[in-house]
């Protein structure tokens, strides 16, 4: 899913899979915390956002 | 290659005067040049319709999907690995099937084709190894090696998988192919290159969905791009929705694809939708070692848990 | 136009009666309809439904419509309140033919909750301006159960009527106050529809099992299939016989139809 | 027979001209294929075409159309008020298209423009559409325009008839608005004697190159339900794929779908084309749907085209002979053959085979 994905021009480190159990959520903060401050450090990927089609 | 089409016939006729089959699926002789037309056959004196030769690049285990009757059907290599993906997934009974051989040399593109040629195609011949193409004040005689369906290019499957039936010896299999060289190409790009080639690709697309119904692996009842509640996609030109039906389609034949080509063959806008898959394909044998259909003995990989399966995209 | 009232009709909760009330008072005027018709109603994100006039237009003031929570646009409807504002496009379609109808016996054979455009010439032909230009009038209505009935103090209502003659049925209770009848609405058809003649006309709308039934009923009374005139619906989109997609043979239902007569739909594929 | 001469020079300048006034849309060569583009300042009009591969009729019905934009937001006056698109009023030419796709337009007015209702979105761009068509020297062998109604020197539907002529044009026009664009082209060098004569014996070759043929005299003869019940449905449509390839390269085929898309709190209803040939074309909310197999839905395509269209407005076929389903299906099922076979179909000789077998 990531290799394809990755593959057609999503930049790598946008998408991230973890095994994180219902019991861990501090390693479920820790992830989430992690991996927002990497995606926001790539700057928003605005090619793969659909945009409100213009009017004239 | 030569005289297929008369042991087609033979072998349609027999299966049906013997009541093996209730028909038998080939292809028969199409109305333009270079295009041939998926057929079945229900009794032993329509056998003589059928017909093969290097136009028969659709998929026909399309066409046995679900069904409840005894078939004959005629398969080269990738449709033989279709057929086993069928039987893995229970679209049909092994026991079904008639499965008549047909080891292939490849299918020519009919695209590559024209492009070779000015001026409108208006007859084709063709021997074992070369096709002769003739229109108005031209004709020109092709090696085919030059002209095959890039998928057909790399295919080191040709001789059908499984077969009740054979119309000719095996042909060699081509080594030394290298299967996934597009993908590298791509692989080597930077992210925004990647993104632009594929924006590129489907620049053209309709959305009219010939792909994935030529596909023999697309046979949900209802397809992810048609549901409404949720709709998963929007139906419109916009590019992004476009994207994400040719990704969604893809992961949906991951593991599962034979890289049969059958979806570009279908396209009318000549897009290179294998790109798509092949990439998959290239990983389920790069992390599993596995290519579809090869054998009906095996789970495919995204069907089994392993505790060796690889995970490095796990963090 | 502006939803004024919210009437859950069947003890599912499954149909819900809509009042809507013209926010400018020029588009009831422009809105000028008949028994028969349908509309458009549109919900800005959702999309459009082509739904049938519940109201009559002896009825001023408003347009009520009788909604069945199928899809996207109706389960989201049934989750509106009163107050909310939303789009209606329309009158769409032939309505019952009223000029042939006029000085005719009129049965009116409905099933479930395709009973909307029926109520809507009910009351048209009750009212009081209106009684005078027809003559017998019969209404065999039927549901599975009496809380699936639509228009229950209607149907009260117009039992009690001397004008006109009202079987109501329903497919099976254990109510042992129901005071009605039991029993599939064919059956109640052949029992008490009125002798066919050139003047006796039968209007049927309801799900496809029941016409499936009442038309070999109606068969063996000798109605003319010229006087039988039936209601369809089809997937519609545009509603105004512009996109293609409606249509039975050369016919739109949304144009041309919904209202034919089985005469007419003999020589029409079975595409509905 | 009024004839207008354009050089090859003329040709450029005239093009840049109409592109002061007009948005300027011809074929141009796109990867290996031709498509109708709108032309850009440094844009000419590629003529080497034998067709484009995707029909023009989206210059006039785009496969997407904004119709109409609303705003979910509470706070503003016309919440959950559709207002309409407004449209691009600009002035349109359409240069080199080909006679069957022009007859294309006229044969779709007849269900966008009804004495009833009047698709504006269409009937405002069609009328401000001016057609220079392109008469076809060469047509190709999938080509039946002959016999649906038009020719390759075809000229309904068309304000202009260009005839190419070696490096030269010549340029008939066909009605006011085919002159005035002639004119604001600068197009207006009469063509000298022998012009007339030289047009009518290219186009007498042109039909010569025709070499298929539908006829479909008795299918208008026929009872709807006659052809609709006739027993070569399901094989015609055994190797039917349900793909919309058909519909959506065809010049005629109109059917289009509604859909609403919100991004926040704001959105537009658009219409996409739609096709036939998809089982939610037809699927009701109930999950109820009148055409479920495929051989249905292959046979309302062809019925409507062949049948249903005859008789709704006694104007011939739904099908100018352009031939791009023919070439472009995936499965080569052609409409040729079945436009035949419906009209030698003769339900009294099926009904005899029947009861003798």
């Amino acid at each position: 899913m990531k290799n394809l994905l990755e593959h057609t021009g999503i930049a790598p480190g946008r998408l991230h899979f973890s095994w994180i159990s219902s019991a861990e959520s501090t390693k479920f903060v820790d992830v989430v915390k992690k991996i927002t401050e990497e995606v926001k450090a790539l700057e928003p990927a605005l090619n793969y956002a659909k945009t409100e089609p213009k009017v004239n | 290659m030569t005289g297929y089409t008369e042991k087609i016939r033979e072998i349609a006729a027999r299966l049906l005067t013997e009541g093996k089959v209730d028909r038998v699926i080939g292809f028969r002789k199409g109305t333009v040049p270079m295009m041939n037309q998926p057929h079945y056959v229900t009794s032993p004196a329509m056998a003589v319709e059928l017909i093969w030769d290097s136009h028969c690049g659709l998929n026909l285990a399309n066409y046995v999907t679900d069904s409840k009757e005894r078939i004959g059907i005629v398969a080269k290599g990738c449709d033989s690995r279709n057929l086993v993906t069928h039987i893995i997934e229970n679209k049909i009974k092994r026991d079904q099937l008639v499965i008549i051989g047909v080891p292939c040399t490849g299918m020519v593109d009919r695209n590559k084709v024209c492009a070779r040629v000015e001026g409108e195609i208006t007859s084709v011949e063709e021997t074992d190894d070369a096709i002769t193409v003739s229109g108005n004040g031209f004709s020109k005689t092709i090696a085919k090696t030059d002209v095959l369906r890039e998928n057909c290019a790399v295919c080191t499957h040709r001789n059908p998988v499984i077969h009740d039936e054979m119309v000719g010896e095996p042909v060699a299999e081509q080594t030394g192919v290298d299967a996934y060289a597009s993908v590298k190409k791509v692989e080597a790009l930077s992210p925004e290159e990647k993104w632009n080639y594929f924006e590129d690709l489907i620049s053209t697309c309709i959305r009219c969905y010939a792909c994935r119904n030529a596909c023999p692996l697309c046979y949900c009842p209802t397809c992810f791009v048609d549901e409404s509640r949720p709709q998963w996609v929007g139906k419109s030109q916009d590019p992004i929705d476009v994207r994400t039906f040719h990704l969604l389609r893809a992961y949906h034949c991951a593991g599962r694809c034979t890289d049969c080509g059958a979806c570009e063959t279908a396209c009318p806008m000549g897009i290179k939708v294998r790109e798509f898959t092949k990439k998959l394909n290239k990983d389920c044998f790069e992390l599993y070692g596995w290519e579809a259909g090869l054998t009906l003995d095996k789970r495919p990989p995204l069907d089994v848990y392993k505790t060796d399966d690889p995970d490095d995209f796990i963090r | 136009m502006r939803i004024d009232q919210i009437i859950t009709e069947t003890e599912d909760k499954s149909l819900k009666t809509f009042k809507f009330v013209f926010i400018r008072p020029e588009d009831e005027e422009k809105f000028a309809y008949r028994a028969g018709q349908f509309a458009e109603l549109s919900v800005p994100g959702l999309g459009e439904i082509p739904i049938g006039i519940a109201s009559s237009p002896t009825e001023k003031g408003f347009v009520k419509f009788t909604i069945f929570k199928t899809g996207k646009v109706t389960s989201h409807l049934h989750a509106m309140r009163e107050g909310e504002i939303m789009g209606i496009r329309g009158p769409l379609g032939h309505p019952y033919p009223w000029e042939t109808l006029a000085g005719k016996n009129i049965v009116i054979i409905g099933g479930g909750f395709a009973f909307t455009t029926l109520r809507s010439s009910i009351i048209f032909m009750t009212d009081p301006a209106n009684r005078s230009k027809f003559k017998d009038i019969h209404v065999i209505y039927g549901a599975r159960s009496p809380g699936m009935l639509l228009y229950k103090e209607e149907l009260k209502s117009w039992a009690e009527r001397d004008d006109m003659n009202m079987h109501i049925t329903v497919d099976g209770t254990d109510d042992p106050d129901w005071k009605y009848h039991k029993g599939f609405v064919p059956a109640i058809t052949e029992k008490f529809a009125p002798p066919a003649d050139a003047d006796t006309y039968a209007i049927i709308c309801g799900p496809p099992i029941m016409i499936k039934f009442t038309q070999p009923v109606l068969d063996n009374l000798g109605y003319s299939h010229d006087n039988i005139i039936m209601s369809l619906e089809n997937r519609m989109k545009c509603g105004i016989g512009i996109c293609g997609r409606c249509n039975i043979g050369k016919d739109l239902v949304c144009k041309d139809g919904p209202v034919f007569t089985l005469s007419q739909l003999n020589a029409m594929p079975k595409e509905y | 027979m009024k004839l207008i001469k354009i050089d090859k020079k003329s040709l450029k300048e005239g093009i840049d001209k109409l592109k002061r006034t007009h948005s300027v849309f011809g074929p141009v060569r796109e990867k290996d294929e031709f498509e109708f583009k709108a032309l850009g300042d440094a844009d000419m009009p590629d003529f080497s075409f034998s067709n484009t591969r995707m029909s023009p009729k989206a210059i006039v019905y785009p496969q997407t159309q904004l119709m109409f934009t609303y705003s979910l937001n509470d706070a503003d006056d016309d919440c959950r008020i559709l207002k309409e698109v407004p449209m691009d009023e600009r002035p349109r030419a359409v240069i080199g298209i080909r006679p069957c796709d022009a007859l294309a337009f006229p044969l779709v007015r007849r269900n966008f423009d009804t004495p009833e209702y009047q698709d504006t979105f269409w009937v405002r761009t069609y009328e401000a559409t001016t057609f220079v068509g392109l008469a076809c020297n060469e047509p190709c062998a999938t080509c039946f325009c002959t016999s649906a109604g038009t020719g390759p020197f075809g000229k309904e539907g068309l304000d202009v008839l260009l005839v190419e002529d070696g490096d030269d044009f010549f340029a008939e026009p066909l009605t006011p608005k085919g002159e005035s664009l002639l004119e604001t082209a600068g197009w207006t060098t009469e063509a000298g004697g022998g012009a007339e004569e030289k047009i009518t014996s290219m186009a007498a070759a042109a039909n010569e190159h025709i070499t298929s043929a539908v006829s479909f005299d008795n299918i208008k003869k026929r009872e709807i339900l006659e052809l609709y019940d006739a027993p070569f449905w399901e094989e015609e449509a055994i190797s039917c794929i349900n793909c919309g390839t058909c519909t959506y390269v065809c010049p005629t085929c109109w059917c289009f779908d509604i859909q609403d898309e919100t991004f926040g709190k704001s959105g537009v209803r658009m219409r996409n084309w739609d096709s036939c040939m998809s089982p939610l074309f037809t699927l009701h909310a109930s999950g109820h749907n009148p055409r479920t197999k495929k051989h249905e839905r292959v046979r309302q395509r062809f019925m409507h085209k062949l049948k249903y269209y005859v008789d709704k407005y006694d104007n011939g076929i739904q099908c100018v002979g352009c031939g791009r389903c023919v070439r472009l299906c995936p499965v080569n099922i052609d409409i040729r053959s079945i436009c035949n076979k419906m009209n030698n179909f003769d339900p009294e000789a099926c009904k005899c085979e029947v009861a003798s077998s």
